[in-house]
């Protein structure tokens, strides 16, 4: 498969994660969503690494992984903590810094 | 033996090409599905086929990675929140709200399509020998001297992510009082 | 020669400079006496500085000018600091003095038991020397600087007891009224500086005649605003409100202000410009208008007033329209000679009701007095010859400068029947009221029970006697005063004879008495019978033609509530609203903006979206 | 030389923070020494300015930024030489009285010397970048001196105040960068070195608009009628040292700033809206004068009157000939004397009597016959008495006005509301004179004391120099003269074309 056919399958999952993010008002259900992007991010420097044979793109990747996972824990104790305090879980409803 | 490479081309060709729709379909599930529960699981289905597709594209090393982080750890540390905070489903409302965000994001992917089509962008050539190509041991090699500063600044932002969890986890918060305005 | 001349006013300037940082410290009688002594060396040196002047042939004694420095030069404006020695400037000095010191004298005695006698001469020696500056001035700029100091030292003096709620408010009245009158000059020496290119006198005198013709505009404006200065600093209508009050001042100032000094700078302003005057006839004809109208107008209010200074003040307010009244048809010398037997009887007269306010304990209701007549004989004869020069009863000093502007009024160039028909109705109503004060004051028993009157110490009779030797003689230095004057004015004024008018203006003075000794020696039922008759017109004489009061509503109130109007409504409302609202409106219109800042994580997401989608259209398709 | 005028205080405000807060000796000692050091050297430099030269002297230049031709420039002539002694002389006034400030007396003075520094800077600055940067330095320390030690609305005040004057400033910038492009474009050449951008002809249309941004900013600082709306919040809440400046000093750059930037940079600007500014400065003197009857707060009278009195500085500017240039220069020396004097003497009131509002006071003479005195002096000074000081500035002003050619047949008009301003000096002068010292002393006035020597010896150089300004002008004006000359003939040498001839050749 070519180039185009990776090209669109990472916009679609980017695009559908987008979506999923502005759409879902549960905050775990847009994480997902964010995990999404980044994944299809991922996917798109792995595969040109491949074309390219350089492995530039794989290290990129490995780099998004260790950042997301890191982003995914201290998100989810944000969450969590939200929470606790709120006993609710729309985000809508969090509009603190509301101007 | 051509016309096998032919077959054999076909049929690497016809997975990345089932692999990948399943991602995409995978990943319409975790925005579709109104159960936080299903979202997850849509989303380890969408890990695994792109771990797949790493595969494919002869990344061994990060399609392990890809199982083991995504699929495994944090795709676990969801499920523990949601079995945590319950999947209540959420209704879905706000439809001015949805149709711009569609909107949006339909012209967002036609253009991402039209730049997809552009064409080719000149190759960069890398110098890896093929039979290295995505080995953790080509990819240690390259980590541990060309990146070897980012690698640990990742290691301290783990530590610092690491740290920060347990201070939100450990001290409690009062509930907050609305502010009224 | 005439270097000598600027000890003139440097005398009463150091005798204010050493009193008012000493006064406090040195003992009474050296304060009176450095006080009066500062200003009789002034005198001695003005008498020093006329000998000199008579030594020089006549057509020698105009013009000098005496110059310390270089005062400024700016752009094209220069101006030297410098006085003018001539006929008129001098005697203007001797009259200054020389009133001046014996009010000093007498002040000694009236002032004795005031805790603050030393400020008190100090401010005296101040109203000379700016008096002195006034009269010696060589341009109009250092004649604005005395006038503004004039205007100072009045302000200081009337209100000298400054705890005086009344004295504070007649002080300011005096103030600023005296300062709408030097703004006035001082526009009238930018017009002339405009034109002339100087402001001194002898150039600006100079070279009038051949720039100017009769009743050119700028002539006019010049003469006009000058007279803005003039008619404020002599009390002549509509700005003559200020004198009266100016009674709230001690005795001596009155005299002071009255007689020698303040009033009569703007006669003096007059005469000095007469060659301004005579280029614009129609201002000439308003100051004799205006003249006479005060004339009688304050003529008419001190036949009813109770106060004996008050009345001694409209006396003075009418004497000041005869003087303008004789400058307006253009008989300076006479309008001088008549300031000064002015200077000499009105000081008498001031000095006079002083002693017998002084004996009374400060009493100057004329209806509390009477009867003063055995006990204070000096007073008694000295205020009677005043009385009789101010009526200008034949042989009294009064009678000659009086009867020569009447009969001038008629007479002279400018003058016709209605001038002189004022001059010599005011002339009757002065011999009126200036008796009703005798008689009320002096015949009949003291009203005042409680009252010990006595009579004055010798330190304030002797300048009376002084004074009334002069009253009475002063009359006879007319010619002289002609003669003197007459290098200044180009001319000797000539005193024409009428006996027919003469003999009416005297029947006139001698029926003004005879009136007065009938109402108020004679019969007292007659007395109730007319005022009761003349009822309405009592009581607008009594008001002062209400003029306080017209003022106050025309005036003193719009300005204040203006000045509130214009703090509540332009300042707060206005100006500072405007801009407040500039403040507010911003504020308001961010903080609809920061709405767009829902707080909603996904509505931030959704406008991210929306700029990345924009910024993409632009890269795709451009 | 130049330099150590302007450093010396700013040197020391920042030596201050070394000082031990406790330590009120030597703060005292350093404020005093550093204002003192400053004003001395600003005598020496009068005494050795040549009166006759019309030119910059004393003039240093560093190299700043070179990159952009922006120069360390400073200069002094004889439109700056009075304004530097003045403020020199207001700094060491308002220090010494700065002492009577309870709270926080080290950051006080260091903020004081630090006006005082920047202040001195607009003065002498010949580079139009270093005006600019001195002009905002002037604003900092004012920010926090009402700020902290104001009283009453003091926040607002400040808001006010710095936002009004941030918006001239920044307009000012503009029209700095622009008139440096302008004379580029003429001569390929980037400079920001004030004398020779003198010389730059500029497009008439150009220097409408430039005229424009630069008389905002200036009349802002002065204030000219409609935006003075910053000064009585500004002026009632500024703690009265600081007021010694503000007044005395910083209102003086703006007209300043006409006189260096305006009058040479845009002479057809200024020739078209000499008559709509004089108008406005007419409107300002009689507008100030007549509110300041109203009121009954003394320091809001006393910064109406300056509204009123910096009205007559503008229109002497404007009338654009020497008599009435020079009368302004003047006038500025007198009302930066005057001024700071009254609001000296509103202080030593309040001081004693704990209230400024004239309903509460009465009667004061008694308890103080020597404030009294030298109130009195002031004061006739300030409605303009002739034979003081404030006379002298006006006669030649309106003098300046009634003889101008620029006021399109309103001169008239403008000398008699000057009258009428004068007029209505006199009542409020005495409103606040009488209703404070003179009338029946009350209650509160029975344990006052008098002024103590101190406090008089602040006020008798003041006393000293409206007398002498009064009986003596000539030194003053004399100093003054050649370069206002040289400011009114000045020759423009530098065309539009100039640049691209030479480039043909």
């Amino acid at each position: 498969m070519g180039q185009e056919f990776v090209l669109l399958i990472s916009a679609s999952v980017f695009c559908v994660g987008t979506a999923g993010f502005i759409i879902r008002k549960n905050p775990l259900i847009m994480f997902m969503s964010v995990e999404l992007m980044l994944n299809s991010v991922n996917f798109l420097l792995v595969t040109y690494s491949s074309f390219l044979n350089s492995l530039d793109g794989q290290i990129f990747a490995l780099f998004i992984m260790t950042v997301a996972a890191a982003e995914v824990v201290v998100g989810l104790a944000i969450i969590l903590t939200i929470f606790r305090t709120r006993q609710d879980m729309d985000v809508d409803h969090i509009d603190v810094l509301k101007g | 033996m051509l016309e096998i490479a032919t077959v054999f081309d076909f049929a690497h060709d016809s997975v990345i090409f089932i692999v990948g729709m399943t991602a995409v379909l995978a990943s319409l599930g975790v925005v579709l599905c109104s159960s936080p529960i299903y979202c997850a699981l849509y989303l380890i289905g969408h890990m695994i086929c792109l771990a797949l597709l790493f595969l494919l594209y002869n990344a061994e090393f990060l399609a392990v990675v890809q199982i083991i982080v995504y699929a495994g750890a944090v795709m676990i540390l969801f499920m523990f929140i949601i079995a945590l905070l319950g999947g209540k489903k959420e209704i879905q409302e706000n439809s001015f709200h949805r149709a711009m965000a569609l909107t949006f994001v339909f012209t967002l992917l036609g253009e991402l399509y039209l730049s997809a089509t552009v064409g080719q962008t000149e190759p960069i050539k890398g110098d890896i020998p093929p039979e290295l190509f995505g080995t953790a041991k080509a990819i240690g090699l390259e980590l541990f001297s060309k990146h070897i500063v980012a690698f640990e600044l990742a290691s301290c932002l783990l530590l610092v992510a690491a740290v920060g969890v347990i201070c939100l986890a450990k001290f409690s918060f009062a509930p907050l009082r609305r502010r009224v305005r | 020669m005439f270097a000598s001349s600027w000890l003139i006013l440097l005398f009463p300037l150091l005798g204010f400079i050493g009193l008012s940082w000493y006064g406090s410290r040195i003992s009474r009688n050296l304060v009176g006496l450095l006080g009066s002594g500062a200003v009789g060396a002034s005198f001695f040196m003005t008498l020093v500085t006329l000998s000199n002047l008579m030594f020089l042939p006549p057509e020698e004694r105009v013009g000098q000018v005496q110059t310390l420095y270089q005062w400024v030069s700016a752009g094209s404006f220069e101006l030297n600091l410098a006085i003018l020695i001539d006929p008129l400037s001098v005697f203007m000095f001797l009259i200054v003095t020389g009133v001046g010191f014996v009010i000093h004298i007498y002040s000694i005695g009236y002032m004795h038991d005031d805790p603050e006698y030393s400020r008190f001469f100090a401010y005296l020696n101040l109203f000379i020397f700016s008096m002195l500056v006034l009269v010696a001035a060589a341009d109009f700029f250092f004649l604005i600087v005395g006038w503004a100091l004039v205007g100072l030292a009045s302000y200081l003096l009337i209100g000298f007891w400054r705890e005086k709620p009344s004295a504070v408010l007649a002080a300011r009245k005096a103030f600023v009224m005296n300062v709408i009158g030097d703004v006035g000059m001082v526009i009238a020496a930018l017009v002339i500086f405009e034109h002339f290119g100087t402001l001194n006198f002898i150039d600006v005198f100079a070279a009038a005649p051949d720039k100017f013709r009769p009743n050119d505009d700028a002539m006019l404006l010049i003469t006009l605003l000058l007279l803005v200065g003039a008619f404020a600093k002599s009390a002549q209508l509509p700005m003559h409100t200020w004198l009266p009050d100016a009674m709230e001042g001690p005795t001596p100032v009155s005299a002071l202000i009255h007689a020698a000094t303040m009033v009569t700078a703007g006669v003096y302003l007059v005469a000095r410009c007469h060659v301004l005057y005579e280029l614009a006839p129609v201002t000439m004809y308003l100051i004799a208008g205006v003249g006479g109208i005060t004339a009688i107008f304050a003529g008419s209010m001190a036949l009813v007033q109770n106060d004996i200074k008050r009345v001694i003040a409209y006396s003075t307010m009418s004497q000041l329209g005869y003087m303008f009244l004789a400058m307006g048809i253009g008989v300076y010398s006479l309008g001088m000679f008549h300031l000064m037997t002015h200077a000499f009887f009105k000081a008498l007269l001031f000095m006079a009701a002083g002693s017998v306010i002084h004996s009374l304990d400060g009493e100057q209701d004329l209806r509390n007095m009477g009867g003063l007549k055995k006990v204070m004989p000096l007073t008694h004869a000295t205020f009677l010859i005043g009385a009789l020069a101010l009526a200008g009863f034949p042989l009294t000093s009064g009678f000659f400068s009086k009867e020569a502007i009447i009969l001038s009024s008629y007479h002279a160039e400018m003058g016709n029947i209605v001038f002189w028909a004022i001059a010599v109705l005011t002339a009757g109503m002065t011999a009126f009221y200036i008796f009703r004060v005798y008689f009320y004051t002096f015949s009949g028993e003291l009203r005042s029970p409680d009252a010990h009157p006595h009579e004055s110490p010798m330190i304030m009779v002797t300048p009376l006697l002084v004074l009334s030797t002069l009253a009475l003689l002063g009359g006879f230095l007319g010619p002289w005063v002609d003669s003197f004057l007459g290098p200044v004015f180009g001319h000797i004024a000539e005193h024409p004879h009428d006996n027919a008018l003469e003999s009416i203006a005297l029947l006139a003075g001698i029926g003004g008495i005879a009136t007065a000794a009938l109402l108020y020696m004679v019969s007292k039922e007659r007395l109730a019978l007319f005022k009761e008759a003349m009822a309405p017109v009592y009581d607008l004489l009594l008001h002062k033609y209400y003029v306080d009061e017209i003022y106050d509503y025309l005036i003193v109130r719009p300005t204040k509530a203006i000045g509130l109007f214009l703090e509540q409504k332009a300042e707060r409302d206005g100006v500072d609203y405007v801009v407040d609202q500039v403040g507010l409106q911003v504020r308001e219109v961010s903080h609809v903006i920061s709405l767009w800042q829902s707080g909603k994580v996904r509505t931030y997401a959704l406008n991210m979206i929306v700029g990345v989608v924009t910024i993409l259209l632009f890269v795709v398709f451009m | 030389m130049l330099s150590l005028i302007i450093f010396i205080p700013f040197i020391a405000a920042l030596g201050l923070i070394w000082v031990s807060k406790e330590n009120q000796a030597a703060i005292k000692m350093v404020g005093v020494g550093a204002a003192g050091a400053s004003f001395a050297l600003s005598l020496w430099l009068l005494y050795s300015f040549d009166a006759a030269n019309p030119e910059m002297q004393f003039v240093q230049m560093f190299h700043w930024v070179p990159a952009l031709h922006i120069n360390y420039l400073v200069g002094v002539d004889g439109i700056s030489i009075w304004m530097v002694v003045l403020t020199a002389f207001l700094g060491v006034i308002a220090i010494l009285f700065s002492f009577s400030q309870k709270e926080g007396l080290r950051n006080f003075v260091a903020l004081m010397l630090a006006l005082e520094a920047g202040t001195l800077g607009v003065f002498l600055a010949l580079d139009t970048i270093l005006f600019y940067v001195f002009w905002e330095l002037m604003l900092v320390p004012t920010y926090f001196l009402i700020g902290i030690w104001g009283e009453g609305r003091r926040v607002y005040a400040t808001m006010k105040f710095v936002i009004f004057t941030l918006v001239g400033s920044l307009l000012m910038l503009v029209a700095i960068l622009s008139l440096t492009m302008v004379h580029y474009g003429a001569t390929h050449d980037v400079t920001f070195d004030l004398r020779v951008l003198t010389l730059t002809h500029i497009d008439p249309a150009t220097q409408m608009w430039m005229f424009l941004f630069f008389f905002v900013a200036f009349a802002i600082k002065i204030p000219v009628f409609p935006l003075h709306s910053w000064l009585p919040h500004a002026y009632v809440a500024c703690p009265i040292p600081a007021l010694i400046l503000l007044t005395g000093a910083m209102s003086k750059t703006g007209a300043y700033g006409f006189l260096r930037f305006c009058l040479p940079l845009f002479p057809e600007a200024v020739e078209s809206f000499a008559a709509v500014i004089g108008l406005l400065a007419a409107t300002g003197m009689v507008y100030g004068a007549w509110i300041a009857v109203a009121q009954r707060d003394l320091k809001a009278l006393v910064a109406y009157s300056s509204i009123s009195h910096l009205g007559f500085i503008v229109i002497g500017i404007f009338a654009h000939n020497g008599t009435g240039i020079e009368g302004s220069l003047l006038q500025m020396i007198n009302h930066g004397i005057i001024a700071s004097a009254l609001f000296l003497i509103v202080g030593f009131i309040e001081m004693r009597a704990g209230t400024r509002n004239l309903n509460e006071l009465s009667g004061l003479s008694k308890a103080m016959p020597v404030l009294y005195g030298t109130f009195m002096l002031i004061m006739l000074a300030a409605l303009g008495l002739p034979g003081l000081n404030g006379f002298v500035g006006e006669f030649l002003i309106l003098m300046g006005v009634w003889t101008s050619s620029m006021f399109a047949g309103l001169s008239g008009v403008f000398v008699l509301m000057g009258g009428l301003s004068i007029v209505l000096a006199s009542i409020y002068m005495l409103y606040m004179f009488q209703g404070s010292m003179q009338g029946k002393p009350d209650q509160n006035s029975e344990g006052m004391t008098d002024i103590g020597r101190c406090e008089f010896k602040l006020l008798v150089p003041a006393c000293l120099l409206i007398l002498l300004i009064g009986l003596y002008p000539k030194p003053f004006i004399d100093r003054v003269s050649p370069s206002v000359n040289s400011l009114l003939h000045l020759e423009k040498t530098v065309n539009l074309h100039a640049g691209e001839e030479s480039d043909h050749h």
